[in-house]
């Protein structure tokens, strides 16, 4: 990496750790809202 | 005439939609990204300037492109939300903010480690990067704006008034930040970003920047989903969706 | 219901967050005609009120004054109405007399004997002059009070005028009131607890 | 009953209120002046450096001290209930907020412009870049009043608000920031700070253009 590598690096690494957290978090997010979803639709049995 | 309008912003039609879209936008991001990043990694030759150091731009400049177009997003569609008082616009609008400040923090990041070596130090005052700065504040406003409110209706409108003002704002912040810097010092040394980059450099960028996208795409509908569940907890539709 | 005379309120959904607030509340009052409303902590008195205002846009229905909807119709609307919230909008470091000639003083040029008359009604008079932040809670409630006959609107949206007053005070609040709508004026009264209004007032009882 | 009338009211109670008040309407100023004091506490008698450093001391001590005082243009009213009186006045609620960020002006941004020769001595800022300071704190707070007034418009129902409205409008109020201490800075040097005033100028008359529709949209939100 031409002297740069400890430059290079650490931005992949940081980046590819944000893609991997947007992806964690956006699934735990979704997991999150529908068991809350579940949860509240066996609390009320019925719809609006 | 709206109609197809109202129909694309139903709820049940968003989260269906958003479901079916996710692995595509998952599958394009990936083969991009992993494309993008042997390509600028391995196969770029090095920049004549600035060396190896070069090779951040592949994950930088797409960052930093998803940090204003994700805030553009959020913009729009809180505005979408607020003027037509579509919920899904909202919903879109609070799904896009956390995507969004986290690539401005990646762009950040990147930049300040890039600009070691090229301008002997972390932080340089760039305006870019400043302006990249005071984005992420309007980012963090945002969010804890709408978190502040008890009701989620009212954080919600008082979120997009926000970001539209916001929105307004940023070319301003921008342009006054690259005058500012003007003053300070003379032509800046070294600017990522060149035009007339040769094919073997400019591939790998191009498919870093729709493979950065389609992830934000992706991720946008997974958290998109969540905030429709969450939103209409209580309709009778959500209880066929998530016990199927 | 025929609304064209009057104030209608429509099949009002409210959301607060979670919780329905408001379902499908529908209401109409006319000239001559007074309005008791009840329910009990949480039913969505207040923000019943607070649509009928036009403060609070429901979700579902809407809100009609003379058979057009409020909001085409706001500033309009607005200077037929005088609103009395739970809280009596007092400024504490102006005096009762201040305070009214302001907020009268929006909607149209009033004289002070004018506004002075109107204390007198609601027992206060002697407090004209008197910075709001010496007064007691009856007293600033009265003051309120004075605000609103001083208005001279035809419609009258009362959120617990009661609360605080001792029993003089409910005495002439509820003559002030029958003297309004035997003169033609419309009120709604949010209250939750039993009250005697001397007209015949209908009552609406809210559920939750 | 017109809107001008209107306004001369609320402005005039606004105006009577804060003299019934008169520590509050000192409490920013105080604040202003400490702030500047800090400064070269702090320098550590590097007082060189504290010249090339006034006008940024200056701009920022200013900035910090409108903003102490915005979190109550609206919160208030909003409290007492009279705010929801105003909204139910019969007049735009564009013009009332108007009329409420202009009386906050005169006795923030304007008082703050009065007593902005003593801290220019203090921190040795000459007195002919006085005019400029002048210029550009005057349209720099009127700014700041009306970005305030959309930012105390949206937390005005918080419990928490102040951090928060901090957190808001002081990344909306950098370029004037920049431009204010920009022009005050070139004012020192010699230089023309005519492109400096001018930007600030067309910020200023751009905010309170729009600024006004942004912050009555933003009342009838959290006022819900």
């Amino acid at each position: 990496m031409g002297g740069y590598a400890r430059f290079v690096w650490p931005c992949y690494a940081f980046v590819f750790g944000v893609l991997a957290w947007n992806l964690w978090a956006a699934a735990r997010y979704q997991a999150e809202a529908r068991k809350r979803a579940l949860r509240s639709l066996a609390m009320s049995g019925d719809e609006r | 005439m709206w109609t197809w309008f109202y129909r694309l912003a139903s709820p049940p039609f968003v989260y269906r939609t958003a479901g079916t879209l996710t692995p595509w936008f998952m599958a394009a991001a990936a083969v991009a990204i992993g494309y993008g990043t042997i390509a600028g990694l391995l196969f770029a030759p090095p920049d004549y300037q600035q060396g190896d150091a070069f090779r951040i731009i592949y994950v930088h400049a797409p960052s930093a492109w998803l940090s204003l177009f994700a805030y553009t997003t959020l913009a729009v569609a809180g505005a979408i939300g607020l003027i037509w008082r579509i919920k899904m616009g909202h919903a879109v609008s609070a799904a896009t903010a956390p995507i969004g400040a986290s690539f401005t923090l990646a762009a950040l990041l990147t930049g300040s480690l890039w600009g070691r070596p090229m301008w002997g130090t972390y932080w340089a005052w760039d305006p870019r990067l400043t302006s990249e700065l005071i984005l992420l504040f309007l980012y963090v406003g945002v969010m804890s704006l709408r978190a502040a409110f008890d009701d989620p209706g009212r954080g919600d409108r008082a979120a997009a008034l926000l970001g539209i003002v916001g929105v307004v704002n940023v070319p301003i912040i921008h342009y006054s930040v690259v005058w500012w810097n003007s003053l300070h010092q003379g032509a800046t040394v070294a600017k990522i970003g060149k035009p007339a980059m040769p094919g073997s450099m400019l591939w790998p960028l191009l498919a870093m920047f729709l493979g950065f996208m389609c992830f934000y795409g992706a991720v946008l509908c997974m958290r998109l989903r969540g905030e429709v569940l969450n939103r209409e907890r209580q309709s009778a539709w959500v209880r066929e969706a998530i016990q199927s | 219901m025929n609304t064209a005379e009057g104030l209608g309120v429509e099949a009002v959904h409210v959301w607060r967050g979670e919780r329905h607030v408001l379902k499908g509340v529908t209401l109409a009052i006319r000239p001559r005609e007074a309005l008791h409303v009840s329910g009990r902590n949480g039913s969505g008195k207040t923000t019943l009120l607070k649509v009928a205002c036009g403060l609070l846009r429901p979700e579902q229905g809407h809100v009609t004054w003379l058979g057009r909807s409020i909001s085409d119709v706001r500033s309009e609307y607005q200077h037929a109405l005088a609103y009395a919230s739970h809280e009596p909008a007092l400024k504490a470091d102006l005096t009762a007399l201040e305070n009214l000639r302001f907020m009268v003083g929006l909607k149209y040029r009033s004289n002070g004997a004018e506004l002075i008359g109107c204390l007198e009604r609601t027992g206060v008079a002697r407090c004209a002059d008197l910075p709001v932040r010496v007064l007691s809670a009856g007293q600033r409630r009265r003051v309120a009070m004075a605000r609103v006959l001083g208005m001279r609107a035809p419609l009258w949206l009362l959120d617990e005028p009661f609360t605080n007053l001792d029993a003089g005070g409910s005495e002439i609040f509820a003559a002030l009131i029958a003297e309004h709508v035997s003169g033609g004026g419309m009120a709604v009264v949010v209250a939750h607890h039993e009250l005697v209004l001397p007209t015949a007032a209908r009552r609406l009882e809210l559920p939750g | 009953m017109s809107a001008t009338r209107a306004m001369i009211l609320v402005v005039a109670r606004e105006l009577r209120l804060s003299f019934r008040r008169p520590d509050q309407l000192l409490q920013p100023l105080v604040f202003f002046l400490i702030v500047t004091t800090l400064f070269p506490l702090g320098l550590n008698l590097q007082l060189s450096l504290l010249k090339d450093m006034a006008p940024g001391v200056l701009w920022t001590a200013a900035l910090l001290s409108s903003l102490l005082s915005l979190e109550s243009l609206f919160k208030g009213d909003a409290d007492d209930g009279t705010l929801e009186q105003l909204v139910l006045s019969g007049h735009s609620l564009t013009v009332i907020v108007i009329a409420k960020t202009a009386a906050h002006w005169l006795l923030s941004g304007a008082a703050l412009v009065l007593a902005s020769p003593l801290v220019a001595i203090a921190l040795g800022i000459p007195v002919a870049a006085f005019g400029t300071m002048f210029a550009s704190l005057v349209l720099g707070t009127m700014t700041l009043s009306w970005l305030g007034s959309i930012g105390a418009a949206l937390t005005v129902g918080l419990k928490r608000g102040n951090v928060l409205l901090s957190l808001i409008v002081l990344p909306l109020a950098m370029p004037m920031l920049i431009f204010g201490a920009g022009a005050t800075d070139r004012a020192i040097s010699g230089m023309s700070p005519a492109g400096a005033l001018y930007f600030l100028g067309s910020l200023c008359l751009f905010t309170c253009t729009l600024a006004p529709f942004a912050a009555s949209a933003a009342l009838r939100i959290t006022l819900e």
